[in-house]
């Protein structure tokens, strides 16, 4: 187990903070199916924010414009919760048309 | 439900469903998600038929301002006040709530905005700010949902506007015809005053039944706004219709609400199978009648009222007994003592699509009760519309361009039940609303 | 050490007097302890509470099992059970009847005919009047008593009587 | 301790004693679901709170698991948070226990020894201690009221150490404390209020400057780091509770200590238990050292930390250490037994246990003289 850290250097109770959590490229692990959404049927209910597991609905203040590349790991939890059936998950390869969002951030920032 | 729950509802003529205490509507409106945005429209707006802007006001009311939220429901539904009450928001905005799609119960709209209107009234908040008068004058027939809401729109436009009414007080159904533990009275008087604080004079009392008389209305003004509703109830013929304790549901309803309920006796039956019929059943229960049953002469599949309207009187004990036809009311002394029921199959589809109710030859049977109340529906003011030259109607029902709800006397103008054979109050509402637009371009398009 | 047992049925103040006792000790200047024995929690059923008063600091927290002074508060307890167990050589059992019954006849016992004080008092229970005869048993001066009496009982009970009857309940030791 | 403790000494019982000390900490919230024998705590202290001595948010659970769960919740969004229970009450939290001391949650939680059923007892012995043992949590057990007051006031400075950060349990004897009277001095509550000072816990999660995650995901890379974190914590904690001891004893004027010797100057057969019965012992003691024989005492204070060294320190010369466990082991040994013989390995002092005191059968002096003299059953007073 290289490069983890010794018991000394964690904090008490295993407490993180956003700026010391390492941040696992969790989109590496998609299988091959990405959501896209047609934001024509969006009614930015969120509750694709509120589901995703790892965080990787992209708001803008409060409005939805897409995915994140780096931490979107394709659950589909976002299309199954899509109470208006605005997501679809799509393959990987699929172009993203006009009107389709997929944001892509190497940096994870 | 037991005999003791039906005990409990005698006399009580409460509101089904309850004001929110302050506390109660910010924790409604936080629940609230607040769909809506730059993509589609929230669901809730799309499914008002006013067009209210539903994340907006509860945002408004999350944020502890009931007075903003007043003022974004009034700007899109004058009467937002009464439509909390009356409308059916189980089937309109609440059934397209997000939340249902969570297994979690729909944000209670209909509550949050009586909450956020009735706070405006109680705290004086003007519904809507006057526009200076821009010397156009229409008039309007029916102060129900319709005419008020046409007359409320008008006037905030700058129109002087006299709305007319055969009956006593403001409403239409609203006043007289929903059931009380709906609404009874308020807070139709502060719509009233709100309206009239617009400029919008209400004359009542004031019947219109000669072409004289509508020629008089019509010399002063640009255009007309029937909101004139339905008439009577339907016409049916039943032998010992004269019999004490048969009743007409209008009457009826307009009876219990004017103060004097009706002596219903241990056993009430209601004919029919729409919202009105289930209000009677439910009203029946309250003034203490034991045995409420409802006769249909289909099943509970082709009933018209909701089906949340029906599994609540089901719950407060109410009786159905399907595919029953009553062919005559009999009685003694000239008081109502049995209806004579033919039980019904269903056979081959009608007209409407509807499987035909036949009798079942040999089958009938009497059904002891002490009142009757037949509520089949209305029918409509023929007499009227027939003072009015060209206007077409169809199936008895005023026809208009969706568009602007222009009639085909180019002058009339109409909307809510006159011309959809009977729906909503807030369906009125938006109609009235195509009409005021529609009105605008017409008088404005006449003077240029 | 004056060592305290008390036996009664829960619901007649046997634990309220059991703390009287060791509050008027603590007004007195000794060290002292109250604690009740638990059963099941049933009113009725018969319970037991200790005091103990000492002029050095108690430390121990077995319960007493050779008493100085066994007080009982209901006279029928007598027959259910051998209430002067453990009672030391010079010790003393103080009941709560008009007449001791036989079973006591070979113990060092008193009857004391509270209740019937209690109710010359004007007071329900007859539990302050055993407290006022423990604590002269016990050696405890009669005001302090009366003071702990009084400052616990005092909202719901009357003063006066409260102080009159435990002084009657003293005096029968006197 | 001497009688000059009775100086503005007032009567009370433990459970009312444990409250008022938490009345005068006037903690931010207080879960609680009650249990006997602790009832009396939270009476107390609903009472002292309704009346405005406390300002404290008591949180009516509906579970002793729910009043754990609460309090780790309202420990983490940072607000001083106390509870208390007892018995089965400890059962049922005792999956959330671990978790407040694995989220290294700054709890206080009085509670009031109380045996496990079956069969259905309310009275005390130690065995819902014992069944949390390795949880991570500090347990501090008093020998008297005065005592279970004075701890509790202490266990917040010890809890809140940022070296610590572990809840702290004060334990009493359920009944032979917590509903016995007995006198006791109580701190002025402006002292009380100075000692214990203001609550601060390194990033709560209520601090939005600082945003944190707690209760974390760790799996076979980091669960060990974590979990080794107690042991350091609690190693700190034995000179976080020595300071704490030592300071308060300095404001109060009674000593105090994790470890009470008790005539050890030249015992050779020393008693070794935990609690009220200790006060019995030193009757004893005092009794067999008047008639000339060479005992003491060695009273347990701090069950957790276990002070394995200072014992086997103070057992140096002893011949002979009598370990009394109040809670039995079936199929093994108990805790203290377990634990002094593993603190005396390789030591000459020999080692004999008893188990006494289950379900509230209290040790009298006459057995204690008996376990002396070598003639007592290994289950005290057991019949058979």
């Amino acid at each position: 187990m290289s490069g983890l850290r010794p018991w000394q250097e964690l904090s008490p109770g295993g407490t993180i903070r956003p700026t010391d959590a390492e941040k696992p490229k969790t989109g590496s692990w998609r299988t091959g199916i990405k959501p896209l959404a047609d934001l024509s049927k969006c009614t930015n209910c969120l509750l694709c924010w509120l589901y995703c597991p790892d965080s990787a609905i992209l708001l803008e203040d409060t409005t939805f414009v897409g995915f994140d590349d780096y931490f979107c790991k394709g659950c589909e939890v976002c299309a199954a919760v899509c109470p208006v059936g605005a997501i679809e998950m799509v393959p990987e390869e699929t172009e993203t048309p006009a009107g389709w969002v997929m944001r892509s951030d190497e940096s994870g920032s | 439900m037991s005999a003791f729950a039906q005990e409990t509802l005698v006399g009580d003529f409460s509101d089904l469903k309850s004001p929110l205490s302050e506390e109660e509507a910010l924790v409604q409106a936080d629940l609230c998600l607040q769909c809506g945005g730059v993509y589609a429209t929230a669901p809730c707006t799309v499914a008002c038929p006013a067009d209210v802007d539903v994340p907006t006001f509860i945002a408004q009311i999350a944020a502890g301002d009931p007075g903003a939220a007043a003022l974004t429901l009034f700007e899109q539904n004058i009467l937002a006040a009464s439509c909390a009450r009356v409308c059916p928001v189980e089937v309109l905005c609440q059934a397209s709530c997000v939340m249902n799609s969570q297994d979690e119960a729909a944000i209670e709209i209909g509550r949050l905005q009586r909450f956020a209107a009735d706070w405006a009234y109680a705290n004086g908040v003007a519904p809507r700010k006057k526009a200076a008068a821009n010397g156009h004058k229409v008039a309007v027939i029916g102060a129900g949902p319709a005419g008020l809401a046409c007359a409320g729109e008008l006037a905030a436009r700058g129109y002087t506007v006299t709305v007319y009414d055969e009956r006593a007080e403001v409403g239409g159904l609203i006043r007289y015809a929903i059931a009380p533990f709906r609404q009874h009275t308020e807070p139709l008087p502060a719509e009233a005053v709100a309206l009239a604080g617009l400029g919008v004079e209400i004359k009542l009392e004031a019947k219109i039944d000669s072409k004289k008389a509508l020629a008089e209305i019509e010399k002063e003004v640009e255009a007309i706004f029937l909101g004139i509703g339905y008439g009577e109830d339907v016409l049916v013929k039943t032998p010992g219709d004269d019999l004490e304790g048969v009743w007409e549901s209008l009457p009826f309803i307009e009876a219990l609400k004017d103060g004097n309920p009706p002596q219903v006796g241990r056993r009430a039956a209601v004919i029919g199978g729409g919202n009105t019929a289930m209000d009677v059943a439910r009203e029946a229960l309250r003034l203490g009648a034991e045995e409420v049953t409802v006769l249909y002469r289909r099943t509970q599949a082709e009933m018209p009222a909701f089906y949340h309207e029906y599994e609540e009187a089901l719950e407060e004990g109410v009786v159905f007994k399907w595919l029953t036809l009553p062919v005559a009311f009999k009685g003694e002394n000239g008081r109502l003592t049995a209806v004579e029921c033919q039980p019904m199959k269903l056979g081959e589809p009608d007209d409407s699509g509807r499987r035909r109710p036949e009798p079942i030859e040999g089958a009938d049977f009497d059904l002891p009760v002490d009142t009757i109340v037949k509520a089949i529906g209305q029918r409509p003011r023929e007499e009227f519309l027939s003072l009015i030259d060209g206007l077409e109607l169809e199936w008895g029902r005023i026809k208009i361009n969706p568009e602007t709800g222009q009639t085909t006397n180019p002058k009339y103008f109409a909307a809510g039940d006159a011309i959809n054979g009977g729906a909503t109050a807030v369906q009125a509402v938006g109609g009235a609303k195509v009409a005021v637009a529609g009105i605008e371009a017409f008088v404005q398009g006449e003077k240029r | 050490m004056k060592e305290v047992r008390w036996h009664a049925r829960a619901g007649q103040g046997a634990k309220t007097v059991s703390q009287l006792l060791a509050e008027a000790g603590l007004l007195a200047g000794s060290s002292v302890q109250a604690f009740p024995e638990y059963g099941p929690e049933r009113r009725g059923a018969p319970m037991r509470a200790y005091t103990r008063i000492s002029d050095k600091a108690i430390r121990r927290h077995d319960p007493v099992a050779a008493p100085d002074i066994v007080i009982v508060l209901e006279p029928t307890l007598v027959n259910e059970m051998n209430v002067a167990e453990g009672l030391s050589d010079d010790g003393v059992v103080l009941v709560d009847t008009n007449e001791l019954p036989e079973s006591l006849k070979g113990v060092n016992a008193r009857a004391i005919p509270a209740l019937k004080i209690a109710h010359d008092h004007g007071l329900k229970f007859s539990n302050v009047v055993m407290l006022g005869a423990a604590a002269a048993a016990g050696g405890i001066p009669l005001v302090n008593i009366q003071d702990a009496a009084v400052k616990k009982l005092g909202k719901r009970l009357d003063a006066d009587s409260l102080r009159a009857a435990i002084a009657e309940g003293y005096a029968c030791l006197a | 301790m001497a009688v000059k403790t009775q100086e503005g000494a007032q009567l009370l019982t433990g459970g009312e004693a444990v409250a008022y000390a938490m009345a005068q900490i006037d903690p931010d919230v207080f879960p609680v679901y009650p249990i006997t024998p602790q009832t009396p705590i939270i009476q107390t202290f609903a009472k002292l709170a309704a009346n405005g001595k406390a300002t404290t948010e008591i949180v009516n659970v509906e579970s002793e698991h729910s009043a754990m769960s609460a309090a780790i919740g309202s420990a983490m969004a940072g607000a001083r948070t106390m509870t208390a229970t007892s018995s089965q009450g400890l059962a049922l939290m005792a999956e959330v226990v671990y978790i407040a001391a694995g989220m290294r949650a700054p709890i206080v939680m009085a509670v009031g020894n109380r045996a496990l059923s079956a069969p259905l007892n309310i009275h005390c012995d130690h065995s819902d201690s014992m069944m949390i043992r390795d949880s991570g949590v500090i347990q501090i057990f008093a020998e008297s009221v005065q005592e279970a007051y004075d701890h509790a006031v202490m266990a917040a400075r010890i809890s809140e150490h940022p070296d610590v950060m572990l809840p702290v349990l004060v334990c009493q004897d359920g009944f032979t404390l917590t509903h016995s009277e007995e006198p006791l001095v109580l701190t002025p509550d402006e002292d009380v209020k100075d000692f214990v000072g203001e609550y601060k816990v390194p990033l709560p999660l209520l601090d939005t400057e600082q945003v944190t995650t707690k209760g974390i995901f760790a799996l076979q890379d980091y669960y060990t780091e974590l979990r080794y974190q107690m042991n350091a914590a609690m190693e700190a904690a034995e000179t976080v509770i020595a300071d704490v001891f030592a300071e308060y004893s300095q404001l109060v004027d009674r000593p105090f200590s994790m470890l009470e010797e008790y005539e050890l100057e030249g015992a050779e057969k020393v008693i070794f238990l935990m609690g009220s019965t200790a006060g019995t012992i030193k009757d004893v003691v005092d009794d067999l050292r008047t008639e000339g024989e060479k005992v003491g005492l060695l009273r347990l204070v701090s069950y957790r930390p276990f002070p394995a060294e200072a014992i086997r320190r103070a057992l140096e010369p002893v011949k002979e250490v009598i370990v009394l466990d109040r809670s039995d082991a079936p199929g093994s040994v108990p805790s203290l037994h377990a634990e002094m013989a593993a603190a005396l390995y390789g030591s000459s002092t020999k080692l004999r246990a008893h188990v006494f005191g289950l379900g509230g059968r209290e040790l009298v002096p006459a057995e204690g003289r008996a376990i002396f003299a070598g003639e007592a059953p290994t289950h005290i007073g057991l019949r058979s």
